[in-house]
């Protein structure tokens, strides 16, 4: 069901746990499947620069394998960068997804904004498109077509 | 990989050598169509006779009450759609439960939204057990029919269907069980229980796929589901599964035969594995009864961690079980069975269910149990909701 | 008795023992639910996925339209009624032919007596064909499925598919083809023909019993007819018959490959059968088209003898053959696609069907057409209806 | 499908044929299978036996065996004694029929009574129980029930 990629990452998952008094913490849920997911970022105040990124996550094999790839893919980049890392590019990154789990990659892009968020609200600075996350997410459309 | 562990003896089941072995002749040497009035075709007609008789013997039925299907799906299916034709004009209220498969659920939406049923979904206690004083409220003078399941396939919780035949027989209602999950597994007759129909399915009990059958009482005017040739006492439809049907035979008289012995060790392993768990792991519970309640079903529930990921990780070391999880059959929503025993959403997510063959030993409950403890502590560590 | 002449190969095939072959180890080995996360299960999903291509391919038609069923006569109830519920907001009115097989006819008629729909039945020529020009006249702007078979069961005659389908699409109607007796004998594409729904059964192309699939074509909004579980992309519900599947693709597989050698070789032992019948026995007559004829395709009707005592002693020969005849079936009615045809009464019932296969030789030819001599001229002489 | 019996006088079926002259013939035909039965009967005047007795049938296998066993039935019988011969002493007498066979047997029965009624019609007699045959003759039910 999954690539090789996501089960390496859903068994080596990288970054896994919390950071200490992070620069930003973002948490959302999937109101549909009821899964959770925590980024916790390091963030250099000068630079923007992510220069750490951590991960809980309370979900399926797919969610738990996109917040590791999600986390390294943001880390080391800037904010500004960081917020173009779609769901898409994590997926991509994974070599894909099936329709059924496209739903948990955007808990991985949504986790990661909500955490850029709470950087810019402590902050009082504005990022760009950034808007305020909800902290449920729901899809449009669950994918009705599955692989066969 | 080395050895593997198989749990998930309630999706399905490995077909015995011995049913496989009744059922290859039918395949290449007596292939003929038992419809046919040469003699090479009596061979097929004698297997399907045969099993046929299999199958009464093992429910105390008559043979022409057994009618093959091709599955437990659509003797579902069969069984809720064309009575409710047969009987819609003496009524259109149907009783089930909301435990029940999505064979007789999704039969019922489609009876409500399409054909002008009105159904009513019973609830069921913590346990899992329909309450019967709630289904004797339900009944009304429209109510045609009252299908409730044998034994649950997620949680195992097996229902008063002696007490439900009763009822059933006192209001002149028929009584449909799904037994999909009991048969072979629990002593069942159709006379002593008072059950007019009942769904059963060939893989779930060392049979083959794709074979099943609906038992229908003498008298019960059913009409057809599946319409065309005049196979099955003109009831269903379509060329006999002469290979299935017999395997089908040789499977149930099986687990007729050796169901003491087998489901006397089923038990000895499952209370072994439930007790463990439950000392062993803190933050967990067990679904569905301690007793009224399969032989090879155990159903837990692990605060903190989803079940796919649990599943994924007990597959690293060979061991298949299921989820109450229902993420990966296409839908998300946790499992409709857990919600209706009353688990909360997130609960629900982190179930496990184990189902158990004759094969389990309880050195593979040890096993499976050690390597239980150290995901859960695992996927705890990284869960958000889990704080130690 | 010596050797078997297995004529009859309309109503079922040896199961081809490449078949039996590649099915043996999903039922011990690989016998996961292809639902089932686990690795263990991914083996039975590719087993099925395989076969789901190899059927694909046989058709010109993708993996996914693809869709799994027990039989053709399921197919057959599927393609109708859930059409019909589909789209019956746009019209109820469904064409169809007076010579389908009784799982399109009596699926007819529940629609019609249950459902509320109009069924036109088409008349076709003495050659069994369907007449176009009737055809187009039968379209109503309620007219929301056309269902012609494409080879018939009994008389072999094979429709004129692509011209059907082009007057389908033209309306914008639906058009749903029954191709049990077709596909593996002779060429299909469906997109070339038009086709959105096909019909199919595993038992008739040297594949196993039980399993059958319907075509649907993407972008047809057909509804459930099994409903339950997710399986089948939702739409066909039950536990995945992955032996049977898997069965069914290399038998598919194995009826495209070789079907060039092996009708060639079909046709001419069936054009010897038909040319010595009707030189050499009087009073006969050959049922169906002459050359739009399925090549496994021998119907005869002899006048003044009836149809079962012929089987009966055809059978003390070894011969193994069926009846235009229904005596046999549970119905005493003479065959509706002989009535349909024009025959008398009398004349459809001394008709005798002989469906030859790829094991049919030149030499099993002459000995049944010698000892049909013999058999035609005994009852002959014992029927009170032949003066000689 | 038919019992050994029946298949013994399908395949060696006794008194095939015609009587010439004879003193009685009767022709029924079944309107739901469209089958055919005619029966030959030689009588002597003085003593009304059945000295001999033919057939011919246009029908199916049960029709050809019941035609057998029924002809057998009457040979050296009275009359009297043939009008009490029935359907289902001609079934017994074959080890029974399949369900839906069942009226075959009806045929036997009728033809008998056929050729009765045409030598009593020839000699202006009256057979006590015989009435007018009809030539076609139909079953009350057809018989729902299979055998399994
Ligand atoms: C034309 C046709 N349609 C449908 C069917 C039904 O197929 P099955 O008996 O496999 O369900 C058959 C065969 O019996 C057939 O010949
Ligand atoms: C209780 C119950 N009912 C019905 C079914 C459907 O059976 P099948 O998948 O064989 O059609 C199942 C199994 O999936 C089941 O567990
Ligand atoms: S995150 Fe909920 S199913 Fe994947
Ligand atoms: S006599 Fe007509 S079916 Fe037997």
């Amino acid at each position: 069901m999954y690539s090789e990629k996501v089960m390496d990452h859903f068994q080596h998952p990288r970054n896994v746990g919390e950071i200490e008094n992070a620069s930003g913490v973002g948490t959302v849920g999937n109101a549909k499947c009821g899964d959770i997911m925590r980024i916790f970022l390091d963030i250099d105040d000068e630079t923007h620069i992510i220069r750490d990124c951590k991960f809980k996550t309370f979900g399926c094999g797919a969610a738990v394998a996109t917040s590791s790839m999600a986390t390294e893919m943001v880390k080391g980049k800037t904010i500004e960068e960081a917020m173009k890392l779609t769901n898409k590019a994590v997926m991509e990154a994974l070599d894909g997804l099936p329709p059924v789990k496209v739903h948990c990659s955007l808990l991985a892009e949504e986790a990661v904004h909500a955490a850029l968020w709470d950087y810019a609200q402590k902050h009082h600075i504005e990022i760009e498109g950034l808007k305020k996350p909800k902290s449920d997410i729901h899809e449009g459309e669950e994918a009705e077509e599955e692989e066969y | 990989m080395g050895k593997m562990i198989y749990l998930d003896n309630a999706a399905t089941t490995k077909t015995a050598p011995e049913v496989v072995e009744a059922m290859l002749p039918y395949f290449t040497e007596m292939y003929g169509n038992p419809s046919s009035i040469y003699d090479f075709a009596s061979k097929s007609k004698e297997g399907v006779s045969k099993a046929r008789g299999q199958i009464a013997d093992a429910l105390g039925a008559k043979k022409e009450e057994i009618y093959f299907t091709a599955g437990g799906s659509e003797s579902d299916n069969w069984a809720l759609k064309a009575t409710f034709e047969a009987y819609k004009s003496k009524g259109n209220h149907i009783i089930t439960t909301k435990i029940e498969h999505h064979a007789i659920l999704h039969t019922c939406e489609y009876l409500e939204k399409e054909r002008g049923a009105k159904i009513t979904y019973l609830d069921v206690d913590e346990n899992g057990i329909v309450k019967l004083d709630e289904l004797e409220k339900a009944i009304t003078p429209e109510t045609i029919l009252i299908s409730v399941m044998f034994a649950n396939n997620e949680i195992g919780s097996i229902q008063p269907i002696r007490e439900i035949g009763a009822i059933a027989k006192e209001h002149g209602i028929l009584f449909h069980t799904d037994a999909v999950q009991a048969f072979g597994q629990v002593p069942i007759n159709v006379d002593e229980l008072g059950i007019d129909m009942l769904s059963s399915s060939g893989h779930k009990l060392n049979g083959p796929k794709g074979i099943g059958f609906l038992y229908i009482r003498k008298g019960v005017k059913i009409r057809s589901f599946v319409h065309g040739g005049a196979q099955e006492r003109k009831r269903r439809a379509g060329t006999e599964n002469v290979p299935g049907i017999v395997g089908y035979g040789v499977a149930a008289d099986r687990a007729v035969r050796t169901m003491k012995e087998r489901t006397d060790k089923e038990i000895q392993v499952r209370d072994h594995f439930i007790e463990r768990i439950l000392k062993e792991i803190p933050y967990v519970k067990l679904n569905g009864d301690r007793t009224k309640r399969l032989p090879n079903n155990v159903n837990v529930s692990f605060q903190f961690i989803e079940g796919e990921s649990m599943l994924l990780m007990l597959d690293n070391y060979g061991i298949c079980a299921s989820s109450g999880s229902a993420c990966t059959s296409g839908s998300l929503d946790p499992s409709h069975v857990l919600l209706a025993i009353g688990l909360p959403h997130e609960i629900a997510h982190g179930s496990l269910r184990m189902t158990l063959s004759e094969e389990t030993t309880m050195e593979d409950a040890d096993f499976v149990v050690d390597k239980l403890k150290e995901i859960v502590a695992y996927l705890r560590s990284m869960s958000p909701l889990y704080e130690d």
